[in-house]
């Protein structure tokens, strides 16, 4: 098997989860757009990481494991905020966020 | 002992410490630290003058003559100067080069004692190691011991004659951070460390003069000696800085000599720092021109001037010169007789001192022209060479002087007056310790046969003779017949003749009593020690510079002793028959004018007072106070006011044209374009997060683009 | 009664209707959920429109009715004799314990007194259906709280108490045993010793209700502190019976009012718990059930010979007059009303049932209480549906 | 052969899984999707001998973040049925910016590794590989090379976990 | 598993043999749970007969429910959204079926014996959150959304003691795989007294405890049913379910029962492994594994019921307390314990 077919599977998903994030006016579905860009990039690591031998694969699950684990960290606080956002203004469209305006 | 001499100033400063702290609640207010702690240096002093006795002479300093030049170089015999330099260090070096030559020139090479230093570099700045540390010698060894004896015995005679004084514990405290400065200056082998002693003590002789400042009188006496002193303390300062250049950048005073000594310091650098020091000891020793501060000084209590003004501070002085003695000797030439400035000053001081003695009612006042007069011995003695006499001079009179004060002290306790004429008198009667104590110090004071003036004074007219100072011999003896004749007037007027005073002295205490007889014991005792065959003092405190310098010490010799003690019993006799046969030409002052004016011209002290404080504080004050107003209001108000007219002309028009126009401008300038850049920018700042998403995506997509092709 | 008009009847039809749809917008913050009228927490056609916030009741409001068939209108049409049938199918679970109250009013109002045999009878009935009645109860709190198995013991064990009632009036739920004056006939033979074998059953029955609820901690969790009813708060609301005495007062009738029946005549204790929570009443309840089988069994030790009937004129007319009586009934305090113009029948019947009180204080307990709760606090207080709509 | 065959099937699945993801109106919908994506590339682990990691990404990203995720959607309340205006007006920036990007990082991929075959597991015994790069190796190299970030992500967790209470808090 | 039967199957006969072999296990496994268990066991506790007319002493009764359920008509409600309505179902189903490929019943008698087994088990499980979620959502109904939002904080809740109290199995056991499991305990001793082995019950006793009590509210039965209290929501997220796809929610809940108490029986009670069978396979050991791992199974599946039957219900926050504050800390203590005894030992 190339390596080149997960790593362009990765970028691919990276691509759709980059459109989901940039495209999407539901804070909840923005946030599962970034879980897409962070499972393109677990599966970058652990290819990248088996295609060196052994102790350069479990390097690579080793650090999939902490994406997995800082992702989750990330869905808790982001969701927090989205609710937070739901209760402020009974909706979840990000384009009415935007109180930073210039 | 001798390498830790420092602990003896350390103990007196511990003890004033003590004393400041705690002095007021123990049972005798500090009193008992203060005579303990002036005990224990008294005990370390004896232990170092035993020790220094005992000490090998090691040290063999071959003495070219002074034009000569020392074919070793210093270096050699020098004392290793880094820090803990053990004087005892044997020089072979030294030894074999004298063999060597056979050790032709004048003086055959002797072995003396080398001085036991003990530096430490106190600090350093532009390559110059600053040491402070000890030197310890003959010279330094009879100072501590009678400095330390002598302040014992003021402290033991305080406890009583101050008992129920209101400033007791600091008066003692006082006391004992004087003596520290004292023995610092003493044991000190650098000028600077020399300079913190002689600052110290002439602090603590203005607070002890102005112990009772609450009469004017007295705090206006303290700042007279104060102002005085300092006046020739500048000198002594510029001649410390002179001597530093001039001798290679250092303050260590062997050093110094060295340098004089072997012609290293350029002529002229030796005399003028020379000068400058020698007015420092004017103004600290009570010489001729500012001896005035001496006798108002007598205002501070009679301990104090028992110790300081008899045998501690006003002997400073004379010390200084005793140990820089190479760089007088080289810069007034003093082997070469005939007149130098120094010999010049004591002489001059002799006499007028002398005369003044004469026409004083208060007895501490005519101690005090004795003193001034006595140190005018001591810097004559110096002047024409004679050292080991001017100090053996400096040793006795110190316990004579100080009997004298205390016996003063121990009588104005008992008629609560120091005005001889109008409350004293026939004392004799009521107080016979006092006055047979009195006696043998006033005879001793007069240079008597067996006592220890003689002796002293002896050898100072004797070393007048030999070394080529006839005029300041003859001057010598006249001084010795003017002392003896106004001791036996002050004698009579205290003890003989009828008692004047009201009230009813008795005798005092053994608080008083006890140290005036140990004195008397070492007033007549003390001059043994140069005892014409046994002559220990001198080797005692024979040191290098004599070598060099070539100083001659001259053992005694019956003729000139039987002329002085001739003058001597000449003055008593004159004296007594003054004043005991009451042969007194009664009126001379109000029948001849001549005698009259002469009278009123030693009451007015030469109206020396007047001088000063007319002629050169009032045209100064008057003078110079003007100039510098008239400077103040016209100079410097002129340049201030002008500055500031001057800027604040120009503010305003840097304010209209530059400020308004160029710098406003070009900030408005800047913040209108940054307005109108932010402008644009804004537009990007939607507040929607995806927007700035796709920005970011965007140029890393395209940065990454360049970076591939490119690179 | 005016007939009421057809526009009145359909307006009145189509509100119901409305609040019957259930609304499935769930806005979480005021979300009303209808517990009933069909609900299984409620023992018949009791609804409950609650208002929610999230998980939490913000208002509770019973709404009655679904059950009312309208005795005291139905008495006023009867003779004393059939009222007595009538009467007895109030509190369906306890009914001997309705018709003696009706009785003794009528007693009353007739100047006659049962016989002593008689009295102690009724009395030992009147026990025996408050245990009938009281150890459903005490099954139906497990399963409302989730534990399925305690019910079926209440059921197996009641059986046997059901059996001897049945035994001795004909009739398991619906005795129709007392008649003015006295009882219908006497107890069969043997009735008395297989009773006091029945009331051993019930007293292990208790042993063990205590051993599998009251000893269970989920169970504990699950009561204590829920649906706090102060005794104030209890005596405002005129609560009755176990209610009461779970939240700290000492009243019970048997003891406290004079009665006709022989409560006096037997030593026995009122039960009290001083927190007036749901573990409080059932706890109360449980006591009162033991405390039954052992009056029963004394009064079956003491029971007088003698007629069970006193002299009563064939053709009954109770003389005017009005006469109150209330007893001690499992479920509270039951009383009767009685106003007689001399006729056959009662002129008019005001019946006082304890279930209608207890049911009042729902508002007040049921705020700020969580969902589950509502069933826990709904079993505890323990009411019948007939006893409340009547 | 046959983990070719296995890694196309996988890999359409996730593709159009993610598309879905994107495009679909309802957003249950979409987090159903995001399933099917998580499975795969757990699958895709397994393909790649990384059965700790598989086994990881079903029980916490499926079984922990996606339930999140539900109960997010549930507590946000969309309307049932089709939910209009997903999507923001720059629809069309995104998608040029994202095949930009496709495209940019699939020359670069391309460029780089060109044709590198993954090295073939199949020799390799299968108690071998579990030693070599199975759980026990990944954690061992958790507690020793990497233990230092492994303390800090459990930090950084519990940090989430108070900020998370803290922010989605009623009162 | 290499199926030593008589002749090498390749590769992908043997996956649609173990397919098949899962597919008939679980049903038949569920039905014998449910017959046994809910039938006859609660009532005669409960001191009543149970279900007798269908077949001998009831037996069948099973058979002629699942008739009934499936001849039932499919209704879904008018405006709940179909496919993940329909899905639902399946997704739980699916998970109960993935759990069974982990659990050995013989030497060679296991679908996949992964390294990761235990882990896979627990990580399949966690899937079955999914589908009570998506059938909450789907129907459309108030008490299933509460029911359904209850279900997935409940089974949150106790998948994490669930996984914990693994853990301190895995430990001793030094292994994820259930085969090593099962192993560890068979060549353990206690005190040197090696007959019986060492199953993890006498040492991980706490763990054994948590596990069930995890398995209990995983599978919210009381006292964690809540999501299915009767008295309230009525079948909570299983309410507007009827015919096959209750049937499949039925299957699934059993399913996952069975499930579990084959988990249970495995990891603490020595699995298939009896003493005096061979541990490295040999046609004895495996055909009499799985009657030994069944009897277990039944044993563990008999305690989880009978708590069913006799405790009332914990209220929801209760419930959640109960989880987050005793039984994490005391799975965590009991890793600890372990881990420290480990290194001890």
């Amino acid at each position: 098997m190339l390596v080149n077919q997960f790593l362009i599977l990765g970028a691919v998903l990276f691509c759709i989860g980059v459109y989901g994030v940039l495209a999407r006016r539901n804070g909840v579905l923005v946030l599962m757009s970034i879980e897409l860009i962070l499972n393109a990039v677990n599966i970058n690591l652990v290819a990248l990481g088996s295609l060196q031998g052994p102790e350069a694969a479990v390097a690579g699950q080793v650090f999939t494991l902490f994406v997995v684990t800082i992702a989750a960290a990330e869905v808790g606080v982001g969701l927090a905020i989205v609710l937070l956002i739901y209760r402020n203004r009974a909706s979840v469209d990000l384009d009415e966020v935007d109180l930073m305006k210039g | 002992m001798l390498e830790s001499i420092w602990v003896i100033p350390a103990v007196t400063f511990a003890s004033f410490w003590l004393i400041l702290f705690f002095g007021k609640r123990l049972p005798k207010h500090g009193a008992e630290i203060g005579i303990a702690a002036l005990g224990i240096a008294f005990v370390l002093s004896c232990v170092a003058v035993v020790e220094w006795n005992a000490r090998p002479a090691d040290e063999v300093v071959e003495a070219g003559h002074e034009t000569g030049a020392l074919e070793e170089g210093h270096g050699g015999a020098e004392v290793d100067d880094e820090g803990h330099a053990l004087g005892e260090v044997q020089t072979l070096a030294l030894e074999s080069a004298v063999e060597a030559e056979g050790g032709e020139g004048e003086h055959e090479a002797e072995p003396i004692r080398s001085a036991v230093e003990r530096n430490l570099t106190w600090f350093s700045f532009g390559g110059v190691d600053v040491t402070v540390g000890t030197a310890v010698d003959g010279l330094t060894v009879v100072l501590l011991f009678t400095v330390a004896l002598i302040s014992l015995l003021v402290h033991v005679f305080s406890t009583n004659y101050m008992h129920g004084d209101v400033r007791f514990t600091y008066f003692f405290a006082a006391l004992s951070l004087f003596t520290t400065g004292m023995l610092l200056l003493v044991v000190s082998s650098s000028l600077l460390q020399a300079l913190f002693g002689w600052e110290l003590m002439a602090l603590c002789s203005f607070m002890l003069i102005g112990h009772w400042w609450e009469k004017k009188p007295n705090s206006d006496a303290a700042m007279k000696a104060f102002l005085t002193t300092r006046t020739g303390d500048i000198g002594l300062l510029v001649g410390i800085v002179i001597m530093f250049f001039a001798a290679g950048q250092t303050f260590d005073i062997a050093a110094i000599n060295e340098a004089a000594l072997s012609g290293a310091m350029a002529e002229t650098a030796l005399v003028a720092g020379a000068a400058a020091l020698f007015i420092g000891v004017i103004g600290k020793s009570a010489q001729f021109p500012l001896h005035t501060w001496l006798p108002d000084a007598m205002a501070g209590p009679t301990p104090v001037s028992a110790l300081i003004h008899a045998a501690t501070m006003v002997v400073a002085g004379v010390y200084l010169v005793a140990r820089l003695y190479g760089v007088f000797w080289e810069a007034f030439d003093i082997g070469a007789g005939g007149v130098n400035p120094i010999a010049l000053i004591g002489g001059i001081t002799i006499l007028i001192a002398a005369a003044l003695a004469f026409v004083q009612t208060d007895i501490k006042k005519v101690l005090a022209y004795s003193t001034v007069s006595q140190l005018g011995y001591m810097v004559m003695a110096l002047g024409v060479g004679a050292w080991t006499a001017a100090i053996f001079h400096l040793f006795t009179h110190a316990f004579f002087k100080g009997l004298l004060f205390l016996g003063a002290g121990s009588v104005s306790h008992a008629v609560h007056s120091f005005e001889m004429k109008d409350d004293m008198g026939g004392l004799r009667k009521f107080m016979p310790v006092t006055y047979t104590t009195f006696m043998i110090g006033s005879l001793a004071l007069a240079g008597l046969f067996p006592f220890a003036g003689f002796w002293s004074k002896d050898e100072i007219l004797l070393g007048a003779a030999e070394n080529g100072y006839r005029l300041f011999e003859v001057v010598g003896i006249v001084g010795a017949f003017m002392t003896a004749a106004y001791m036996t007037r002050c004698v009579y007027l205290t003890f003989f003749g009828r008692y004047r005073g009201h009230g009813h002295p008795h005798e005092s205490p053994p608080a008083i009593t006890v140290p005036l007889i140990v004195l008397a014991v070492f007033s007549v005792g003390a001059g043994f020690l140069n005892f014409p065959g046994f002559e220990r003092f001198f080797e005692l405190t024979e040191n290098r510079v004599f070598l060099l310098a070539g100083v001659e010490h001259h053992s005694f010799e019956v003729f000139p002793a039987v002329v002085s003690s001739a003058v001597v019993l000449a003055g008593l006799a004159f004296g007594g028959m003054l004043f005991f046969a009451r042969h007194l030409p009664r009126g001379v002052t109000a029948r001849s004018g001549a005698a009259r004016a002469g009278y009123s011209f030693l009451v007015n002290k030469y109206y020396l007072d007047h001088l000063y404080t007319g002629v050169v504080i009032g045209s100064i004050k008057g003078g110079i106070a003007r100039a510098a107003y008239w400077i103040n209001q016209k100079v410097i108000d002129g340049v201030v006011n002008g500055v500031g007219i001057a800027s604040k002309r120009t503010g305003s028009w840097v304010y209209r044209h530059i400020d308004q126009q160029v710098v406003d401008g070009a900030v408005n300038g800047a913040g209108f374009g940054a307005e109108g850049f932010g402008g644009i920018l804004r537009t990007i700042q939607t507040g929607r997060v995806q927007q700035y998403g796709a920005l970011l995506f965007g140029a890393s997509a395209v940065l990454a683009l360049t970076l591939v092709i490119f690179i | 009664m005016t007939a009421v008009s057809d526009r009145e009847q359909r307006a009145y039809i189509g509100a119901q209707a409305a609040d019957a749809r259930v609304n499935v917008e769930l806005e979480t913050d005021g979300m009303t959920l209808n517990l009933g009228p069909q609900h299984p927490a409620t023992h018949g056609t009791l609804r409950i429109i609650t208002r929610l916030d999230g998980e939490q009741v913000i208002s509770a409001e019973p709404v009655m009715g679904y059950m009312h068939r309208g005795y005291e209108k139905l008495v006023e049409v009867r003779t004393y004799p059939q009222i007595n049938t009538l009467v007895n199918r109030i509190d369906w679970l306890g009914s001997f314990a309705n018709e003696v109250p009706f009785i003794l009013a009528a007693e009353q109002l007739m100047e006659i007194e049962a016989p002593p045999r008689a009295q102690w009878i009724r009395t030992i009935l009147f026990e025996m259906s408050r245990i009938a009645n009281i150890t459903l109860f005490l099954g139906d709190m497990g399963v409302q709280l989730g534990a399925i198995t305690a019910v079926f013991y209440a059921f197996r064990d009641r059986e046997h108490v059901l059996n001897q009632i049945e035994a001795a009036t004909g009739g398991r739920f619906h005795p129709n045993y007392d008649r003015i004056g006295g009882l219908k006939e006497d107890l069969p033979r043997g009735w008395v010793a297989e009773t006091k074998s029945v009331m051993d059953k019930v007293r292990d029955f208790c042993d063990e209700m205590e051993t599998l609820l009251v000893g269970n901690e989920i169970f504990e969790t699950r009561t204590r502190g829920i649906g706090v009813i102060p005794a104030e708060v209890a005596l405002g609301y005129g609560l009755s019976g176990a209610n009461l005495r779970a939240s700290g007062v000492d009243w019970d009738l048997r003891r406290d009012q004079a009665s006709p029946l022989v409560w006096s005549e037997v030593d026995w204790k009122v039960w009290t718990h001083p927190d007036g929570d749901s573990f409080a009443r059932y706890w109360v309840r449980l006591q009162e059930t033991r405390e039954a089988a052992n009056i029963v069994d004394q009064l079956l030790d003491g029971l007088p010979a003698g007629p069970i009937m006193a002299k009563v004129p064939r053709i009954i007319k109770v003389p005017a007059g009005e006469a109150w009586v209330s007893t001690e009934n499992p479920l509270g305090e039951m009383g009767y009303y009685v106003v007689s113009k001399g006729d056959l029948g009662p002129f008019r019947v005001k019946i006082r049932t304890p279930s209608f009180n207890n049911i009042s204080v729902v508002p007040w307990v049921l705020k700020g209480v969580y969902v589950p709760d509502i069933i826990t606090i709904l079993a505890s207080l323990y009411f019948i549906l007939g006893d409340i709509d009547r | 052969m046959p983990e070719n065959i296995a890694f196309g099937i996988l890999a359409l699945v996730a593709t159009l899984a993610a598309l879905r993801v994107v495009t679909t109106r309802n957003v249950v919908h979409a987090a159903l999707y995001l399933v099917v994506v998580l499975a795969t590339v757990g699958a895709l682990y397994v393909l790649l001998a990384a059965e700790f990691v598989a086994a990881v990404q079903i029980l916490i990203y499926i079984g922990a973040i996606l339930v999140l995720f539900l109960f997010g959607i549930m507590l946000t309340r969309p309307t049932i049925g089709t939910d209009t205006g997903l999507d923001n007006d720059q629809r069309w920036i995104a998608g040029v910016t994202g095949l930009f990007l496709l495209g940019v990082l699939s020359f670069v991929l391309v460029d780089a590794f060109g044709d590198e075959q993954l090295p073939d597991l199949g020799g390799v015994s299968r108690e071998a590989l579990t030693a070599e790069r199975g759980t026990a190796a990944v954690g061992d190299a958790i507690f020793s090379t990497y233990l230092v970030p492994f303390e800090v992500v459990s930090v950084l967790l519990l940090a989430a976990l108070v900020g998370a209470i803290v922010l989605a808090r009623r009162d | 598993m290499e199926l030593t039967l008589a002749i090498e199957l390749a590769y992908w006969q043997q996956l649609t043999v173990k397919v098949l072999a899962v597919l008939i296990i679980v049903p038949t496994a569920t039905a014998i749970i449910v017959q046994t268990f809910l039938f006859k066991v609660m009532a005669h506790m409960q001191s009543r007969l149970g279900p007798m007319e269908a077949g001998p002493h009831g037996a069948l009764q099973l058979m002629a429910d699942g008739a009934k359920f499936v001849q039932k008509e499919v209704l879904a409600p008018a405006r709940a959204d179909r496919r993940v309505f329909v899905l639902a179902p399946v997704v739980v189903l699916l998970s109960t079926f993935l759990l069974f490929v982990v659990i050995p019943a013989g030497p060679s008698g296991v679908a996949e014996d992964l390294d990761i087994g235990i882990f896979f088990a627990l990580a399949v499980s966690s899937i079955s959150v999914l589908g009570v979620l998506m059938a909450g959502w789907a129907s459309a109904n108030k008490y299933a959304l509460i029911g359904g939002l209850r279900a997935a904080g409940q089974l949150i809740a106790y998948e994490l003691p669930l996984v914990l109290a693994v853990v301190g199995v895995v430990i001793q056991a030094g292994t994820l795989s259930l085969q090593g499991i099962v192993r560890a305990q068979a060549e353990g001793e206690i005190f040197g007294f090696g007959l019986l082995g060492l199953p993890f019950v006498f040492t991980q006793f706490i763990g054994f405890a948590l596990f069930l009590i995890a398995t209990q509210a995983e599978l919210t039965q009381p006292p964690f049913d809540m999501p299915v209290a009767e008295s309230e929501l009525v079948a909570g997220y299983q309410v507007e379910y009827s015919g096959l796809q209750f049937l499949y929610f039925y299957l699934g809940e059993f399913g996952a029962a069975f499930a579990f108490s084959a988990l249970a029986a495995t990891m603490f009670l020595g699995g298939w492994w009896v003493p005096g069978l061979d541990l490295d396979g040999g046609l004895l050991s495996n055909l009499i594994g799985p009657a030994v791992l069944f009897a277990k199974t039944m044993a563990v599946a008999f305690l989880i019921f009978w708590i069913r039957f006799t405790y009332p219900r914990l209220r929801e926050d209760q419930l959640q307390t109960f989880a987050w504050k005793y039984l994490i800390p005391l799975s965590l203590l009991n890793i600890l314990a372990t881990g420290v005894f480990k290194v001890v030992f």
